[in-house]
């Protein structure tokens, strides 16, 4: 039941976030209630065993989709981060905002949590579909409202990317259905039998298309910089903390598994493009002026790992994929915050205007000093575990391509310090206004957040215990 | 009574079907390449009445009377849009002095 | 069918052509001199013996008047126009039963020749799709004429005949219903006794015909195309000589037709009263039978003179109606009227035969 | 005020039904004209029949000549300056020795035109004249025209002619109409 | 002779028809067009359908064209108004409608087409009689329904046709 | 049949209440009468005024009530939209509820026809109802226009269909559709029923303005006065969507191979024809013209399917969904911009600071035509696509997919102009149709996140 329940907790926080109104330190329980409550519904999911936690209500019957939710292995780490994730979101937002609060932010952001928390524990999978697309309406609606005059335009791009690629999924969701003869959509019998390896190949380029347009891959990436530097940081964070996360969550529980034909025939052409974006993405972030795009290309560079690792299909790339998903969240959840928190204290995302920072805030120069190494995997960081396996996985896969992703190690530390550099090191740029001190709800984000760089970094095992069992699993196709 | 009248026995069906289509076609082209309002009106009733000699024609040579009732429909039914459509027209040169399709382009289209 | 019987045939509608043309140009001089008379004067009495040659006279002045068509005028409808409404009207009469049945036995023809030009099943149906063609007559001339006054004439004349023949026809459709049949003769030989005349029997319809066979041979009050005080001369302003003729002939012979359709349907045809007495009286055998069938062409002719007689006694009667009065007659009073004729004899029909 | 007896009070009162149906009223102008069907008609056959005319009728003029057959009028001018419609013109001569039988006095018109399209048969130059020499007749009516040369009338039309003074009707259409008015009024025995 | 005259009223109609369409005065469309439906008329009549034959000189030349012919006059339409170059439209639509009729003329020509039988042909179905048992037993309900199609037309022309207030053109 | 009796006499006692020229009873009364033909469709004796053993050439079975009822319940809303419209430009407030109820007999003759009588006779009452009632706002050209437009296009299509049952009749002597549809196979492989089968498709797809037969419909559409326009576009939709699916997805579904392509390639030509030319609209209505265009495109799905109750309800379901949207977007256009008929785009800017509540619900109706999740637009679209791939018609789901990502690109354009435009805001907010806005976005949401509670509705009519 408690799938149930993690579904229904934020749509009910939503309703109450939208009953209270502007009161910022309502709103502020509220937030701190979604993360606490979801995290207790994790935990006790986990002590109770989570194969009991599963429900299944028949949904549209003449279609025989049900709403068929279930945590497991798999997916306990995304709802985790989820949970984080739209948790620093929130708290960002209405900190940030408290004098001139937007409910309907708060509200969208709970609704978010809701559906994303549908879509990782779905077994169902039009009712998958179904809330992978609707989750991105939320977003879209946070970062086109308040978002940069030019977010209309970047936003409405993310949206259409996003739309075509799930369409393509609808497609072969139909044709799943149309092919098993059962006359449900639940992944147990659509999956059933073992499909033909010529229909594997486009059901898995349907569905990866769908994928690695969210996550984005390589040459899916475009609408990925804009979006991300022209929303307002609330749906920057939403996106790439964890909006991403349901492509490679979309590759895991579907594409992987159940396509292993369709894998292994266009796998590496993937692979390959990817690793290229890796390096291009790390490329490009280093001499981009824009704070958030500098994060955004970082962003590609290592999804572009991931997708590598998820492709190679080794059962260590996997647990490096999960490390990895978690770490990125975390990582770059806490570089967005950061960056918001500098840009609106110089004034700029530009950064040959900024500088110096570090002397007026010491509080934020450490924290995104351990975000940064977290962020280009150093040792005792969350970063460094998952990123390793990840480079192992894809050595033992092919060795050049190991080395050529490899080097991601050295560019993202390139990219990373020279944005540390220009924005918190050097010379004071003259005639700024005082930086405000960091306050306390902020500094508790933020803690939270470094608390769990390091502390991941030190005891990766507590993802990889839950992960395992379905890693192996996954591998059982191969 | 019950003799064949000699046209049906000398006439083959598919003559009558012939000029029914041939004056549809007619018709059609009328509504096609005229501008005038009121011609292309009538264009259309050129079709009908390509129309009610196809059922009329089918009803003799079947020996059924309904294509005959269905033909009385069709009379009745084009008066009525003719007298509607009449009205539209008048409406039309009232405001605008023309009734000449092309010259109408409020819309676009 | 032999050629005796066809021949026969030729013969009467030839007949009936020529007694139509004949009536109607008398009516012309009757016209006058029924003006005439009911004006307590004399009337043309200086062509022939009380000037019955008149007649003759005016069509020789038609005829040799200059014929002139206007310069701007569309030339083939000018002329067309007043053909039409001749074409029409004398197309009209081939389908009233002028008689009974004529035993040409004498000739080799086996069969009984009815006096009537074809007896059509829907011979009700012919005279009026023949009457809503009249208007073309006068639509294409007053419009070939380039005229505003011929124009407005027409268009008058063109709408006085259609509303007027909608009342027209739905109160035949009460006959029709106690009939039983489109066909006139069949009608006619309905009416076979004095108290069967449908003019009994439908009252109200007859009347409403009436009104609307004056609108439609607009005859006065309903001369409305034509008035001249306000239009001129009406749809045949611009027309002269012979083409003049035939639309005042053609006017008089829808004024036969219509006398003849009017005793037709509510007068009992051929048919009048001690028929059968006077029948029983007759010699037996062909002669009796052909002699019966005279004595009914008489009465019928009689009964046509009479309304004949009778429009013309009206014109000088009532006055012109003004156009407003025409057209709320015809759409408020008569087309509403003749709906509920026709409502009442349904349910009495509904009633008598239940 | 009513200022005749016979003004008729029109009434703007609802028609009732049955004069709403218009069929009585039609019946009845109807039953009106039929009886004039049948009135014996007032129509004269003109050429073959005349009306009985008055004797105080104004017809055609004539001017007269006395019992000699000489011609009255001397031109003095009066008739043309009594005419209200100016329709007489006349231009006057001397009498030539020798033509005593002709005229009576030494002045005689030389023309004398009467312009019929003018002249509206008042009878003031018959009044006016001091010689009774132009007079209104009683039983000749002023003829119709087909020609506008044909209106003017000269003496040529005018003048009486020779054959009528001898008879005894030409001493009664001497008089005057007034005159005739007279006698008429004494012989009806209306006065 | 019968077949003689088919072929007179063919010709009659179609030439008729075209002169509909081609004629650059509306007026002497109407009148093309009456004269098609009188040859149609004719085909109606020689086909022993009188009832229909007559109903469409009365209803189409009767009233249908009497209202066109009303219209045209009272609008005072006399020539196309010339509104630039329409030729290749027309040039296409031309050829569209002779391929198209073309097609048509395959299709029929060796089209097998049921004909009733000696046995069963019963020459009567165009009278009165028959077509009214037809109407008012089978087809009642249509009928009936047709009435509302009027009265909804009848409402509808006057609404439209009206003059409004403040209208000062005719 | 009853609730077409009911309807006709309605339609009457409204022309009658006119003379007491009192708009809010005459459409009060219209409102009931059209209530009242819902009613007596599920719960009166269909053929109480007829004899029983008459054909009445209507079958009111289960596919002639989903529609009809369909049919009845948008009707109702869009006369209470009306309203404003009656009052402000348009005094023959009788005459127009009247036409607007006689034209709804010929939409449930339709529904419900089983022979080609009857099918002649309902698209005829609807079509003339329908010329009439686009040109009733006589003040506006456009209008004028739109009306004269419709109505040669509409005898066009209709010239076209009887030339269609002409050679259907010539083929197999028979006029009723049942009869047709179990003539022998001889009389079906004559040429003449192949040409009347053609004929009889086009002049459907003209009155369902499926391209390439589609043309008139956007100049018809943006000329109407707008409560005509939302009739057209919904009720007149279905109607017709009807009419197609019961002749050629019921009984010619035996011949499909006869027009099974030509379908087709329509439903293609539609979807790439609306959703594309829809991108440069630059007012509202024509947008939603070419729009409906598009979602004609994805209706044919259900024609091509033609098979078991799946492809019936899906289009039943879809139609519903499709309806409340376009409902709602003229309830919130109205409240906005009045009775005016050329609203643009442009205009739409801004307009969430002043009416938050309507810029919802417009991006609920819009979010649903471009059939995004939790709105009934994608439960419908699931429901078309999901016969559609057990039919095997992959290409054409592709062609409908991508030509929805394109849809999604105009269709989010009013929303960001709502939302997200920087712009004062031009409209006058009135709250008249608050309800039906309301309403149509509570079904919309009901319809996409409980799509069952519908769906067994449907199913249970």
């Amino acid at each position: 039941m408690n799938s149930l329940y993690l579904f229904l907790f934020p749509l009910a926080l939503s309703g109450m976030a939208y009953l209270s109104g502007k009161k910022a330190a309502l709103q502020q329980i509220l937030a701190l209630a979604g993360l606490l409550g979801s995290g207790a519904l994790l935990y006790l999911a986990n002590s109770r065993g989570l194969s009991d936690q599963q429900v299944n209500y028949p949904w549209i019957t003449s279609l025989g989709i049900h709403f068929s939710l279930e945590i497991n292995g798999l997916n306990f780490w995304f709802l985790a981060l989820n949970a984080l994730v739209c948790f620093i979101a929130l708290f960002y937002h209405i900190n940030q905002a408290s004098k001139n609060l937007r409910p309907d932010v708060v509200v969208l952001i709970f609704g978010v949590q809701a559906i994303l928390n549908g879509v990782f524990m779905a077994q169902d999978l039009m009712l998958f579909y179904f809330l992978f697309e609707a989750s991105i309406l939320p977003v879209y609606f946070i970062s086109s409202r308040y978002g940069s005059p030019a977010a209309e335009r970047a936003t409405l791009k993310f949206f259409l990317y996003t739309l075509f690629g799930s369409l393509f999924m609808l497609l072969a969701i139909l044709y799943l259905y149309a092919k098993s003869g059962a006359n449900d959509f639940l992944f147990s019998s659509l999956f059933a039998d073992n499909l033909p390896a010529e229909t594997q190949g486009w059901l898995f380029l349907a569905f990866f298309l769908a994928f690695a347009i969210k996550m984005p891959l390589f040459p899916f990436h475009s609408w990925q910089a804009d979006a991300y530097a022209e929303s307002p940081v609330e749906s920057t964070i939403l996106m790439s903390g964890i909006l991403l996360k349901m492509g490679i969550y979309g590759m895991l529980a579907i594409v992987l598994p159940h396509f292993p034909q369709g894998v292994t025939d266009y796998g590496h052409i993937f692979m390959g493009l990817s690793a290229f974006g890796v390096v291009y993405g790390a490329l490009i972030a280093m001499v981009q002026y824009d704070f958030r795009r500098v994060l955004a290309f970082s962003s590609l560079s290592h999804v572009g790992l991931i997708g590598c690792g998820i492709l190679a299909y080794s059962d260590v790339a996997l647990e490096g994929v999960i490390l990895q998903m978690f770490a990125h969240g975390v990582n770059i959840a806490g570089l967005f915050v950061v960056s918001e928190l500098i840009a609106s204290g110089a004034g700029t995302r530009d950064l040959d205007q900024m500088g110096g920072l570090s002397r007026q805030s010491f509080g934020l120069t450490v924290f995104f000093f351990i975000f940064l190494l977290g962020s280009i995997a150093v040792p005792l960081t969350n970063g460094f575990p998952g990123e390793f396996q990840l480079l192992m996985g894809l050595f033992g896969y092919n060795i050049y391509l190991g080395i050529f992703c490899g080097l991601t190690v050295i560019f993202s530390s390139v990219y990373m310090i020279r944005l540390f550099q220009k924005s918190m090191l050097g010379l004071e740029t003259d005639g700024r206004a005082a930086f405000p001190k960091l306050n306390a709800s902020q500094t508790f984000s933020l803690f939270l957040l470094a608390a769990l760089v390091l502390g991941l970094g030190l005891y990766p095992q507590v993802i990889s215990r839950i992960s395992n069992s379905a890693v192996q699993v996954l591998l059982r196709a191969y | 009574m019950n003799q064949i009248p000699e046209i049906i026995r000398v006439v083959p069906v598919n003559h009558y079907v012939l000029l029914a289509s041939v004056i549809f076609s007619i018709g059609i082209l009328g509504v096609l390449t005229r501008k005038n309002a009121i011609i292309i009106f009538m264009s259309v009733e050129l079709m009908l009445n390509a129309v009610n000699l196809l059922f009329v024609v089918f009803s003799a040579y079947k020996s059924d009377p309904a294509g005959q009732v269905f033909v009385f429909f069709i009379m009745a039914i084009a008066a009525a849009e003719v007298a509607v459509g009449l009205a539209i027209i008048v409406m039309i040169y009232r405001r605008m002095r023309t009734t000449d399709v092309s010259l109408l382009n409020s819309l676009k289209g | 069918m032999d050629v005796y019987f066809f021949l026969a045939k030729a013969v009467i509608i030839l007949l009936i052509f020529g007694i139509t043309l004949l009536i109607a140009t008398y009516s012309t001089y009757a016209e006058r001199k029924v003006a005439a008379f009911i004006q307590d004067r004399l009337g043309p009495n200086r062509a022939g013996p009380w000037g019955l040659l008149q007649p003759i006279a005016d069509a020789g002045k038609m005829f040799f008047k200059e014929d002139f068509i206007p310069a701007n005028a569309s030339k083939w409808l000018f002329i067309a126009g007043p053909s039409l409404a001749m074409l029409t009207a004398c197309l009209t009469s081939c389908v009233i039963p002028f008689g009974g049945t004529l035993d040409l036995s004498f000739l080799g023809i086996s069969e009984l020749v009815p006096v009537q030009g074809i007896d059509v099943n829907i011979g009700i149906l012919y005279v009026f799709g023949l009457v809503s063609l009249g208007v073309y007559g006068v639509m294409i001339g007053g419009w070939a004429s380039n005229n505003k006054f011929s124009l407005l004439g027409a268009i008058r004349a063109a709408s006085q005949n259609i509303s007027y023949e909608l009342a027209m026809s739905l109160s035949i459709i009460a006959i029709i219903m106690m009939t039983g049949s489109l066909s006139i003769s069949q009608i006619v030989a309905d009416q076979d006794s004095f108290y069967k005349w449908n003019v009994w029997r439908q009252p109200v319809g007859f009347i409403i015909f009436l009104v609307c066979a004056f609108a439609e041979c607009n005859r006065t009050p309903f001369d409305l195309p034509e008035c001249e005080t306000e239009l001129i001369g009406g749809y045949h302003t611009e027309y002269s000589s012979m083409k003049l003729g035939f639309y005042l002939f053609a006017e008089y012979i829808n004024m036969f037709v219509s006398s003849a359709v009017i005793s037709a349907l509510y007068f009992g045809g051929y048919h009048f009263p001690g028929e059968s007495l006077v029948a029983g009286l007759m010699p037996a055998g062909a002669l009796g039978h052909n002699l019966l069938t005279l004595m009914g062409i008489l009465v019928f002719f009689g009964k046509i003179l009479f309304f004949i007689f009778f429009f013309m006694w009206v014109r000088w009667t009532i006055a012109r109606f003004r156009y407003d009065q025409l057209m709320n007659l015809g759409w408020k009073s008569l087309i509403p009227l003749s709906i509920a004729n026709i409502l009442v004899t349904g349910v009495i029909i509904l009633f008598l035969n239940s | 005020m009513q200022l005749t007896s016979r003004a008729k009070r029109v009434s703007n009162k609802k028609l009732s039904l049955g004069e709403r149906l218009y069929l009585p009223a039609i019946v009845g102008g109807l039953g009106i004209t039929i009886k004039h069907f049948f009135r014996k008609k007032v129509t004269i056959n003109y050429p073959e029949e005349q009306r009985p005319m008055s004797s105080v009728y104004r017809g055609l003029h004539v001017l007269k000549r006395d019992e000699e057959g000489r011609e009255r009028c001397t031109a003095c001018g009066l008739c043309a300056v009594a005419c209200p419609a100016e329709a007489i013109s006349m231009v006057a001569a001397e009498r030539k020795p020798g033509e005593e039988h002709l005229y009576r006095e030494e002045k005689y018109a030389a023309v004398y035109e009467i312009n019929m399209l003018r002249c509206i048969f008042c009878g003031l130059c018959e009044e006016a004249c001091p010689k009774s020499a132009i007079y209104l007749q009683s039983d000749k009516l002023a003829p119709s025209f087909f020609d506008r040369s044909d209106v003017i009338y000269g003496k040529d039309r005018l003048v009486q002619s020779m054959e009528t003074i001898k008879t005894a009707k030409s001493l009664k259409s001497g008089l005057t109409t007034s005159d005739r008015y007279v006698d008429k009024v004494f012989k009806d025995g209306k006065y | 002779m019968v077949l003689n005259l088919f072929y007179f009223l063919s010709f009659l109609a179609i030439l008729s028809a075209i002169m509909v369409v081609v004629s650059k005065n509306p007026i002497h469309s109407v009148l093309y067009l009456i004269l098609t439906f009188f040859t149609l008329s004719g085909h109606y009549f020689t086909l022993n359908a009188q009832f229909i034959g007559v109903v469409n000189l009365i209803v189409y030349a009767g009233a249908i064209m009497v209202l066109f012919l009303f219209t045209i006059m009272f609008l005072n339409l006399k020539d196309d108004a010339f509104t630039g170059s329409r030729v290749w439209f027309n040039l296409s639509a031309v050829l569209l409608v002779l391929v198209f009729a073309g097609i048509l003329v395959v299709k029929i020509i060796p089209a097998q087409i049921g004909v009733a039988s000696e046995m069963e042909f019963n020459s009567q179905i165009g009278m009165v009689e028959n077509l009214g048992t037809t109407l008012f037993q089978h087809f009642l309900v249509p009928f009936e329904l047709v009435s509302v199609l009027f009265l909804s037309a009848m409402v509808g022309a006057v609404m439209l046709g009206r003059r409004e207030k403040g209208e000062k053109n005719f | 049949m009853l609730s077409i009796t009911i309807l006709s006499v309605s339609g009457l006692v409204l022309l009658f209440v006119g003379f007491l020229n009192k708009i809010s009873l005459s459409r009060s009364l219209a409102v009931a009468g059209l209530g009242l033909a819902l009613v007596a469709l599920f719960y009166g004796n269909q053929n109480v005024l007829i004899p029983a053993d008459m054909d009445t050439q209507l079958s009111f079975d289960g596919f002639a009530l989903k529609f009809s009822a369909l049919i009845l319940v948008f009707a109702i809303f869009i006369v209470f939209l009306s309203g404003q419209f009656l009052r402000k430009e348009f005094v023959q407030s009788a005459e127009f509820l009247a036409v607007t109820t006689f034209s709804l007999v010929g939409a449930l003759m339709l529904t419900s026809f089983t022979h080609m009588i009857t099918l002649f006779v309902g698209l005829e009452t609807l079509g003339i109802s329908l010329y009439i009632l686009a040109g009733t706002d006589k003040k506006s050209n456009a209008s004028n226009e739109a009306s004269l437009k419709y109505l040669l296009m509409g005898a066009f299509a209709t010239g076209l269909i009887l030339f269609g049952m002409a050679m259907i009749y010539g083929a197999t002597g028979l006029l009723d559709f049942q009869a047709i549809a179990k003539s022998s196979k001889d009389s079906l492989d004559s040429g003449l029923f192949q040409i009347g089968v053609f004929f009889l498709l086009i002049g459907l797809l003209f009155k369902v303005s499926a391209a390439p037969f589609h043309f008139w419909s956007p100049d018809v559409y943006e000329g109407s006065p707008n409560v005509v326009m939302a009739f057209m576009a919904v009720v007149v939709k279905i109607a017709s969507f009807a009419a197609l699916f019961r002749v050629f997805g019921h009984y010619f579904s035996g011949f499909s191979f006869l027009w099974w392509d030509i379908v087709y390639y329509a439903c293609l030509a539609s979807l790439i024809a609306g959703n594309f030319l829809a991108l440069i609209q630059k007012t509202v209505k024509r947008q939603l013209a070419f729009s409906s265009i598009s979602q004609t495109g994805y209706l044919l799905f259900a024609i091509l399917v033609m098979k078991g109750n799946m492809a019936l309800d899906g289009l039943v379901f879809y139609l519903f969904v499709y309806g409340c949207s376009i409902l709602v977007a003229f309830s919130v256009i109205t409240d906005w911009f009045g009775t005016r008929s050329d609203i643009t785009l442009d205009e739409l800017k801004g307009a969430s600071k002043k009416d938050d509540f309507g810029a919802f619900a417009l991006t609920l109706a819009y979010l649903s035509m471009a059939g995004i999740p939790i709105t009934g637009g994608f439960i419908g679209k699931l429901f078309l696509f999901s016969p559609a791939m057990e039919a095997g018609l992959v290409q054409l789901l592709i062609a409908g997919i991508l030509s929805s990502v394109v849809g999604a690109a105009y269709y989010f354009r009013p929303i960001i102009h709502v939302w997200f435009s920087a712009g004062q805001p031009v409209i006058e907010k009135e709250r008249n149709h608050q309800w039906i806005a309301f309403l149509g976005g509570a079904m919309l949401l009901v319809s996409g996140l409980f799509p069952d509670t519908i769906s067994r509705l449907i199913a249970m009519m």
